[in-house]
């Protein structure tokens, strides 16, 4: 796995498409953190087609960050198979791209937007590639879709929690992946950026690429998405929002009938 | 490479204080003298200023003691000046491994001996020297210097360690030989001047034979159970040749400053302190606070009353002092030694 | 066995020799915790070389060196306190700064006052040689360490987990930082002209890397780190006494083999 | 400022509350960040009453966590004044609390969490004094309200993104606080505990404190707050949150009206 | 003027010691960028430590020391790298464990072979004594860092800012680490034998630092830090010639002075 992990850097998996292979298949996936003795998830079983745009719910603590960092091998996976267009998620990176909850980034590190957006482009240069014209063009676009194009020479350490959010959006963006994992990417940003996130979603897909969005905004989710995945451990539900997120599987995940005398919001009564 | 002086006299340039002492006396106002390592200056830690270091280029005779004394200074001018080093000790002979009593002391020392083996004696003056017991001299090396040897070793290729204890001018006798060698060494490189050389050695010489013979009357006070010597490490091996001493033993069995002390070995030297009743430990001058507090541990803790006696050891005093020259150097060791173990 | 414990006791310096070490490995091992995790693994090394220029002026002034010694330290401290106060700046590069430039200062100083000239001193220590004087100021400052790290846990615990939270709180992350640098140089200072640097350094750092290894809990990786380093000082002085070896060398050996053993133990368990 | 600073930590300011004086008074406050060249504030004046609840809304980098930052003294105030129930904030930190957006905190310091949630209690204990039991009660009822009881002995560094938000809530609740300020507490939580903290604030202002709630959540604002504040620079708006969040303001803030070819969610038109 | 600065250079040492000093504060100035912004500020002085028991043992082998120098520093980076794996392991704290193990350890070998004496020549090279060989192999490694640095660049720059990010599109953040701790390994050992381990952690460290304070954008850093790198060497050399000082001492001294006016300069820009 290290090594495959290590020669992947910048090649494109050319093996070709086969037509109707899942954009993401996770099989019978079971993970305990190393050290740790309760499993984080059991038996987690999805299916994401091309072109599917899914919204990832459940409560804190449900293991929707864990099993992204699996998706993408930043984990080593103990348990169950994960393939992502039909091949191992290690070799076809330059196809999956994600945007992590809690990242690991050193924002006293001197750089600046503009170079960190352009790190979403290196997947596609590999090895001794300096990026060229369509890197640029890449990039550019991916700062004027998230509205960072006059922030882009500044200090990414200096910007404000919305702004980093948006650069690191902006990163995936300019990955151009087929397979996105956007792990709340609505944190921090103002409801303008989440309105063009939305829409950008919704153009990528219809492009045809695949969009895994976690959020914890019930809200937000029953208008822009069509199907959703309940997450707690294991996969409690599967489907179109309105089946999902019944008032029954929201008062099993997140215990709600302790709350009853409490007023729920309007929203959450909505439906 | 340099530019030479207009003044036709020979540039000369030596290395440690008492080197310099002695070749002025030689070379008197005939010569143009630099000495590296000024008084009070330690010769193994010394850092040389880059000038210092043009006058080596520019030198027409770089005395050096030899036996690796000035081992980090030593690389330096053997890349830079090469052709004109000439060792002062070059006819002393190295000592033969002797002055160890047969006590569990000397199992000290084996490793010393084990790293003869290991050294690259295949000297270039080796018709004047056999190796000898040697670990002195890094021992010596080792402890006031801080200098380099890496260096050495990065030379490794042109330069062939000697053996030997380095310390020859603790015997004014060696420094007999040294005289020699200066006289013989101007005098090949301006003959002009032969004869002023000449009588100025032959002169020198006379004091040193003065000095010989005083310090073997003073020194004969010391009842011979009494000559016995423990130093921060060895560095008296000619001394004690030369004057009938007994070298018991050395607080850092060690070679180097950086070596420290195995607890068994100085519980030894403790023993061996008491069961001989040595009156004395001598430590030079340039001994590290590590070492000097050892000393005073050792004195403390021996069943009978021991002196903690300073020496000098590798360089002179500054001027005015008393050992600001390399006979009242001689004179006042003499007088440590004398009053340490004389009691 | 008897015999082989007690038969090097019988030597005062011996004796001393171990007291003095054990002494300093308790203080260590107190501090080690704070020094690991606050990213100061340096700070015993570099403290101890910048004390150089104190110890040389204090020779000139005709002072006694510790004095000159502790001064000096007293102002890196301060000098690297101030340079971490400067956001971003790792405390690692404050430390080297000071470190080499103190170090430098000292060295030309010392060229240029000749008599003293021996730089093996901050190398090595000579543990045999301590005096019963050596033990009570060790153990002044072992007092103080102690009682330092107890009576202001709380605030070492909030200033070096969230120091942002801690200046809300009205408690000056800063000074705090210099009172844990203040017992580190006191502590370097005096253990390092018995047990030399390098003793200090592997046992400022080595002990709290080993324990964090095995126990998650600071105020254990504390205590499990003093086991170690005082562990290591017994056996180190036992086996280099049996074997004719280098005291503080052979405790460093130790030491660090207890970190593999830690390393070891943790793998398994992780497995 | 730096003396009163350390002096303040662990000290109540023991004026008396002088009746009707504001929670927050913010006067003409403008803020350039140092090195810095453009003003991220201008002149910003609030008043905040005792028990008032008010939501703190803007677009990304409208300075709303500058501001925030401003009260408690961790940004040096360049030019204006702002007072906490009368008196100068430094002065007053046991009465003020904050939740961070950015946090400063270094989660691979082993610390747990309730550790954590006790470091909220330093600020009434100073110098010396250890956590007692009224402490460890106010610990217990704070990690119970935030619902963190079950993992209180779990290493902070170990937990998913939501779980280290709502400990550091709990924190701030430990604090109990007379002014609170809240930078995005919505951020990585999950609805259930979103439910949980707007009634653990509504039960604090009811009980006299104040809270000041920045969010880009503008629907679930209009549900549990009465009074908003608008802040793009400068304040925008400030009143009743229905009167705050008009078309006009957002489209002015937000610049929706270069998006009005897109599909605005039927919550911003709700309203 | 122009006397002033060919005076010296008629001689062959001194033309010979700036250009190895040049080229190594070439080398230094274009690593310590990243060495002081990934927080490896003492790795030059550790590894001129840890590689003694390689010199000893090439000693003892008879082989020439540069192969065992060499190795033994390649055996502490592959140490160093894989403790640093351990998430949450400081990097300083994997650095100083080895440091202290691999040090003792050649203390021990080397008070049992004993040909190898003095230790101080770890702390100063002889720049006056450099040879034609000895510049020639400076200059090798010269050339292999700044390749390595350009060739890498953007590796370095995703790895320092965002290891997980660098994970993610397959490039081991580790490998990366390893080629950067392999330049730095091989610089020092060869810089060490001339200029000496003080003068290298200097160079490694305060040019960097410095330039951080003037200038934001990490290639600027690069430049300016290579500037200050040499200018302090060519000063340093003519200085300590003009006044005989030790060159490596003077050096050093002239960097902190670099430094410490980057300091003042951005106090009073930030003013
Ligand atoms: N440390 C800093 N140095 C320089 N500029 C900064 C710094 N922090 C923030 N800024 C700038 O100040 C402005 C206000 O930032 P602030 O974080 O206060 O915004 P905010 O309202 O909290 O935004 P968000 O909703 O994204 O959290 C932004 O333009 C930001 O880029
Ligand atoms: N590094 C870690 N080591 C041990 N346990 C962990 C680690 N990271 C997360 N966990 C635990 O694994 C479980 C799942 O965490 P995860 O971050 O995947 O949840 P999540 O669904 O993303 O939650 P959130 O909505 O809060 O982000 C939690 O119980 C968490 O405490
Ligand atoms: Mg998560
Ligand atoms: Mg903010
Ligand atoms: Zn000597």
């Amino acid at each position: 796995m290290k090594s495959s992990e290590i020669l992947c850097y910048g090649k494109a998996c050319d093996h070709p498409r086969k037509s109707g292979t899942a954009a993401l298949k996770v099989e019978n996936v079971s993970f305990t953190y190393p050290g740790q003795n309760t499993e984080v998830l059991q038996g987690v079983n999805i299916d994401i087609g091309p072109g599917e745009k899914v919204a990832f719910v459940g409560p804190n603590g449900a293991g929707k960050s864990t099993l992204m960092n699996l998706i993408l091998g930043l984990e080593p996976l103990n348990h169950g198979t994960i393939s992502v267009f039909g091949h191992d998620a290690q070799s076809c990176r330059h196809r999956v791209s994600m945007v992590p909850q809690k990242n690991s980034v050193d924002w006293h590190f001197p750089v600046t937007v503009r170079q960190v957006v352009t790190m979403g482009r290196y997947v596609h240069l590999g090895w001794f590639k300096k990026p060229g014209k369509e890197d640029s063009e890449a990039v550019d676009k991916a700062m004027e879709t998230m509205e960072i194009t006059n922030i882009a020479n500044r200090q990414v350490g200096e910007l404000s929690g919305g702004q980093q959010q948006r650069v690191m959006l902006a990163r995936t963006l300019a990955h151009d992946a087929d397979l996105m994992l956007l792990d709340e990417p609505l944190n921090h940003v103002d409801i303008a950026t989440q309105e063009l996130i939305f829409h950008t979603i919704e153009d990528l897909c219809q492009g045809g690429k695949s969009v895994l969005v976690s959020t914890h905004d019930l809200g937000i989710l029953t208008v822009h998405f069509s199907r959703a995945l309940f997450l707690d451990k294991s996969i409690i539900a599967d489907g179109p929002v309105k089946e999902v997120l019944t008032p029954e599987n929201i008062a099993r995940a997140y215990g709600f009938e302790f709350h009853k005398d409490k007023e729920l919001s309007p929203w959450l009564n909505g439906y | 490479s340099g530019s030479q002086d207009t003044d036709q006299s020979l540039q000369v340039v030596a290395s440690t204080s008492i080197i310099t002492d002695v070749v002025s006396a030689v070379g008197g106002d005939r010569i143009v003298l630099k000495g590296l390592i000024s008084s009070g200056q330690d010769p193994h830690s010394y850092e040389p200023a880059p000038r210092d270091i043009a006058k080596v280029e520019d030198a027409d005779i770089v005395f050096v003691n030899g036996f690796d004394l000035e081992e980090g200074l030593l690389s330096i001018i053997e890349s830079v000046n090469p052709e004109n080093i000439v060792e002062v000790s070059r006819m002393v002979k190295a000592l033969e491994h002797n002055h160890h009593d047969a006590d569990d002391h000397d199992a000290d020392h084996h490793d010393a001996d084990h790293h003869d083996a290991d050294d690259h004696d295949a000297d270039h003056h080796d018709a004047d020297h056999h190796d000898a017991d040697d670990h002195d001299a890094d021992d010596h090396d080792a402890d006031d210097h801080d200098a380099d040897d890496h260096d050495a070793d990065h030379h490794d290729a042109d330069h062939h360690h000697e053996s030997g204890d380095p310390h020859t001018w603790m015997s004014p006798l060696n420094v007999i030989s040294w005289v020699e060698v200066i006289v013989e060494s101007l005098t090949d490189k301006d003959p002009a001047n032969a004869s002023y050389f000449r009588s100025n050695g032959e002169a020198y010489i006379i004091k040193l034979t003065d000095l010989h013979k005083k310090m073997q009357e003073t020194l004969s006070v010391i009842p011979e159970e009494k000559r016995v010597l423990v130093t921060d490490h060895n560095l008296f091996e000619y001394f004690a040749r030369d004057y009938n001493f007994k070298i018991v033993g050395s607080l850092i069995p060690g070679y180097s400053s950086s070596s420290e002390s195995s607890s068994r070995e100085t519980a030894r030297l403790l023993d061996h302190l008491n069961q001989e009743g040595i009156p004395a430990i001598f430590i030079g001058d340039s001994a590290g606070e590590g070492v000097k507090k050892l000393a005073l541990t050792l004195s403390k803790e021996s069943d009978h009353d021991i002196l903690v006696k300073e020496l000098l050891t590798g360089s002179l005093r500054n001027p005015g002092m008393e050992g600001d020259s390399y006979i009242s150097f001689m004179e006042y060791n003499m007088k440590q030694i004398v009053s340490g173990l004389n009691r | 066995m008897a015999e082989w414990i007690l038969e090097p006791l019988q030597y005062g310096f011996f004796q001393r020799g171990l007291m003095a070490g054990m002494i300093v490995a308790f203080s260590c091992g107190v501090l080690s915790a704070f020094i690991v995790w606050r990213g100061m693994a340096f700070i015993g090394d570099a403290l101890a070389h910048a004390v150089l220029p104190g110890i040389v002026i204090s020779i000139i002034l005709g002072i006694h060196v510790l004095i000159g010694a502790l001064g000096a330290a007293m102002l890196s401290v301060i000098g690297i306190g101030s340079l971490t106060r400067h956001k971003g700046f790792k405390e690692d590069t404050a430390i080297g700064v000071i470190f080499a430039g103190a170090f430098a200062l000292g060295i030309l100083l010392m060229s240029k006052v000749a008599s003293f000239k021996d730089l093996s001193h901050i190398l090595f220590g000579n543990i045999l040689g301590v005096s019963t004087f050596d033990v009570i100021l060790i153990s002044t400052v072992g007092i103080l360490v102690v009682l330092g790290i107890s009576l202001f846990y709380k605030e070492l615990l909030v200033t070096s987990f969230d120091p942002t939270h801690a200046q809300a709180i009205g408690l000056s992350p800063q000074l705090i930082h210099f009172g844990l640098l203040f017992l580190v140089a006191a502590t370097t200072v005096l253990a390092t002209q018995t047990v030399g640097v390098v003793l200090v350094m592997a046992l400022l750092v080595t002990p709290a890397a080993s324990a964090s290894l095995l126990v998650k809990k600071l105020s254990k990786i504390i205590v499990l780190s003093t086991c170690f380093s005082m562990l290591s000082i017994l056996l180190g002085f036992y086996i280099s006494y049996y074997n004719d070896l280098a005291s503080g060398a052979t405790i460093v050996l130790v030491l660090t083999l207890f970190f593999f053993l830690s390393l070891i133990v943790s793998k398994l368990r992780n497995k």
